[in-house]
């Protein structure tokens, strides 16, 4: 039965298992993966997690059911808010962000844990690929507790050595005090989490560093597809798969039309 | 005894107030009924203060000569808005790069007549090398690395709202969205498109529900944010914005792929009044975007 | 009839008149002829002036009758708030504080238009009179198109040569360009107005200047009893005396309570 | 499955928050019911960012080393609250003076995790000269002269509302006092005392409406401002506060007058809950302050 699972319900329930009670969640756009981990941790063990979408802070631990949206800018998910977590002023409590934990894609991510929502290319003004732009990520990786990098594709365009642009500092470049020597208060990325495998970073260097593989991946298919020379262990763990109860709550309260068993 | 003043203007005086060069601000959801009146007006070298779709509509249009964007999605599976993504990588636009908190605190400058306001997101990344106008410095109090953000001044602020009374004090229902109330602050004027005009006895009686006092100019145009949402009114229309987002996908790609072209001229060209555009998307339609 | 009138009524009048129609209207604590002016203007002349009262914003034109609270901070007075100025950010939009005209008091006002709300005494550490403090007269002073000094007494321990503290400032140590030199926006102080006389501020010194003397006032009067050298044109003429007019909505519809006609 | 917390605390476990040398801040209306319970506690050593009589019956007791505040006036026909003056002028007290907007760019610091803010007012005036914390500096983009106003942090926001549901989402009504969301988002922890607690599901019926989210601490205390007034629930015991004001007089001109001691006593020291608070005051008073 436990056999019975896709790689993304897999993602969502290992990011899932990382969120503790009482933590704010927050989700950027276009990230489904994440969007359902949040609400698959609240159901299994948050009840005081509160969930910001859309400018809206809820809570919906006792609903029976939450669907997500259909569409990423969907107001009626606000339906169920409690409080507006920005009214007219988004970032009036951010010294309070340390319990926030957010979520973030890139088109490029580099082996410090820096993404790039900007462009690429060598020159700001002639871009071979404009991106969409920063969304607040700058400040929310600035100030969040920490954060988990989640993609949905493992290959060596998007994980690159370096960064064309940096919209997002993860860990600069390397070192234990990357972040307090410029000052940010925030915890930085934790994980870097693909369809292949997790990642995390290195303690003393902040090099990205194979944690465990997916079921049926291999050291060598993570490599191959890394932009750049990933720390390996000298044992990798198999990622824990997702429990049974786990499944369940995904599949009949949280993501019940399949979003995640898609391919 | 004179009377006291109503602010109520139609959508073409409103879209009046728009002027070559000037910088606006687009509220979210957009305020389309006054893009599409802009767009008709045939505006040039703007300076737009908006995201995604909206304002790629306005590039789409040739409306823009600089973006103030923390944001140019394209919507569901489209990572770029389209129109923007060609214009930027072409060096037809400039684009001042920013993120939501350099942005809302240039705007906060502009409201407070402060040159500027610190902020730390944005530290150690590319944005203060590839927008110059962001200066890092050392804050005088405690010797910290901060970016100095100049102030953002719009000349006009457009959000939609629900309703208002005849005086410009508008109420929203549900929450303005979340950048509204900066651009409106830092505007020298704001244009509210609201769903419904109310009076001003129906403010009166929760007047902290107020959102903004004394809007410049309040234009009555229901279902005025189509093919977007109106929080209480009425859901995004999804098939209307993925055809505008394949038509606008399609230029990008081929040039002068004629879909977007007939797009603008079939709903922001020929409709002279917001009655007319609506009238073409037809009151079936609308009446399928039900309200909850 | 128009002989019958006190001389608070007077001030009130007199103010009432420099209001123009459109303009945001904010009145300091404990200023009652200052309060009654701000309605008498908005009744008379103003459909589009906003009051501006404990964070709410109103327009009463349309009332019959607008009575101040017999209580300086009795909340009932919002009743007829239309919005609230300050939805938790009182001063995010300061910028458009030019169409604002605050009126201000003072335990000390110097010749200069600056005034003292923080206390007398050489030393700060060692006040012989320690003052209520500043409220947002600073900011408020600075950012308003222009302001008038209100006094409900005139002599020589409110009206002195140097302030011993400054909270607000009206025209520094003088000259035109005494505020633009500071960067501050605002207009600046433009009348002086009190039980005896009206004045103003010299175009070029900024020096205090006598402007008009209400009814039985004399230039000797005022002279003896301000702590400064006033500037005296060669003729100063009497104020304008409340209209019948002026008396009539002033005594029906602003105070009928007589207010501002006891002594 | 565990259920989701309550933020429900009493009065007197919510003042056992309070620690000698803290430094707390008081909304307006003054969360009374909750001073007179830190007046229990004989805390020592408090700052205090607060206005006006609730600040002036902190001082009265003892419990304040410092002021952070822009206005201590003492109501109608006294300049300056008593208390705070005898104290401020004998030197009992240190005052960190300010003004309304240099002390809400201070909190506004905090909020946002930044060292300090910029501010005009005050620019000229001798604030920064006895105020040493207060730096006159060079903005960094148009070389301005401006202040820069440190980040100012409260330990603990008390303020008072009408009504909160058991998570601490709180809703004002008539609008909270215009500083009081300042001052919450400044500190580390916030109680809020409120007239009545109520479902989630009304909460969650008008979400808009919440002013302070999960407040850390909701106090019920029905009446908990008096002799302060109450939006939408009753006005202000005026003859209450001038009896006050004419002991902390007394008091203040005379040294050692019993009256205020008495009140002290009284109303502060001897009743345990706030009911007991209210039993003192007499049902008959409280339901004569009428609620329109």
């Amino acid at each position: 039965m436990t056999g019975e699972y896709t790689v993304r319900e897999q993602m969502a329930a290992v990011l899932a298992r990382d969120l503790q009670d009482g933590e704010l969640l927050q989700v950027g756009v276009a990230m489904p993966v994440a969007e359902l981990a949040v609400r698959l941790a609240h159901l299994m063990h948050g009840p005081n997690m509160e969930l910001i979408f859309f400018g809206g802070r809820m809570n919906v631990h006792h609903l029976e059911y939450y669907p997500i949206p259909e569409y990423g800018w969907d107001n009626r998910v606000v339906r169920w808010t409690e409080s507006y977590s920005d009214r007219g002023h988004r970032f009036d409590q951010l010294k309070d962000w340390g319990r926030r934990v957010f979520f973030i894609g890139g088109i490029q991510v580099d082996q410090f844990g820096n993404t790039n929502l900007i462009g690429i290319g060598e020159d700001f003004n002639k871009l071979r690929f404009r991106g969409p732009g920063s969304v607040g990520t700058p400040t929310l990786s600035s100030h969040v507790g920490r954060y988990h990098i989640v993609l949905n594709d493992h290959n060596s365009r998007v994980l690159v050595e370096q960064c064309d642009f940096v919209s997002t500092v993860g860990w600069g470049r390397g070192g234990a005090d990357a972040r307090s020597r410029l000052g940010l208060p925030g915890g930085g990325p934790k994980w870097c989490v693909t369809p292949l495998c997790v990642m995390d970073f290195c303690e003393q260097s902040k090099r990205m560093r194979l944690r465990s593989l997916h079921r049926g991946i291999t050291v060598d298919e993570v490599q191959d597809n890394t932009g750049f020379e990933l720390l390996i262990p000298d044992a990798v763990p198999s990622t824990d798969p997702p429990s049974v109860a786990e499944l369940d709550v995904l599949r009949t309260r949280v993501d019940p039309d399949g979003l995640l068993r898609g391919t | 005894m004179s009377e006291r003043r109503e602010h109520l203007l139609d959508e073409q005086q409103a879209a009046a107030w728009v002027e070559h060069g000037m910088t606006i601000a687009l509220g979210e959801p957009a305020p389309m009924a006054m893009v599409r009146q802009i767009i008709r007006r045939k505006v040039r070298d703007l300076t737009v203060i908006s995201s995604g779709l909206a304002l790629d509509h306005l590039i789409a249009a040739g409306c823009v000569r600089k973006t103030i964007s923390y944001y140019a999605g394209g919507g569901v599976g489209v990572p770029v808005a389209p129109s923007f993504r060609r214009a930027a990588e072409r060096g037809e636009i400039v684009v001042w790069e920013c993120e939501e908190g350099i942005l809302t605190s240039g705007l906060e400058a502009a409201g407070k007549g402060l040159p500027f306001l610190p902020w730390r997101g944005g530290v150690g990344t590319s944005l203060p090398e590839v927008n110059p106008d962001l200066k890092v410095f050392t804050d005088p109090i405690a010797g910290e690395t901060l970016i100095a953000v100049p102030a953002i001044k719009p000349d006009i602020a457009f959000v939609h709202a629900a309703v208002s009374d005849a005086y410009g004090n508008v109420q929203h229902h549900g929450g303005p969205g979340w950048i509204d109330l900066f651009l409106v602050r830092a505007a020298a004027r704001t244009v509210v498109q609201v769903e419904q005009v109310v009076s001003n006895e129906a403010i009166r009686g929760n007047p902290w529900a107020t959102t903004i006092a004394a809007a410049d100019a309040v234009v009555r145009v229901p279902w005025g944010a189509h093919p977007f949402f109106s929080r209480g009114h009425y859901i995004q229309d999804v098939p209307f914005i993925n055809d505008y987002v394949a038509s606008a996908a399609a230029a990008a790609k081929h040039g002068g792929d004629p879909q977007l072209k007939n797009y603008l001229q079939h709903y922001c060209h020929e409709p002279v009044t917001h009655a007319d555009y609506l009238e073409r998307v037809g009151l079936t339609r609308l009446l399928g975007l039900r309200e909850y």
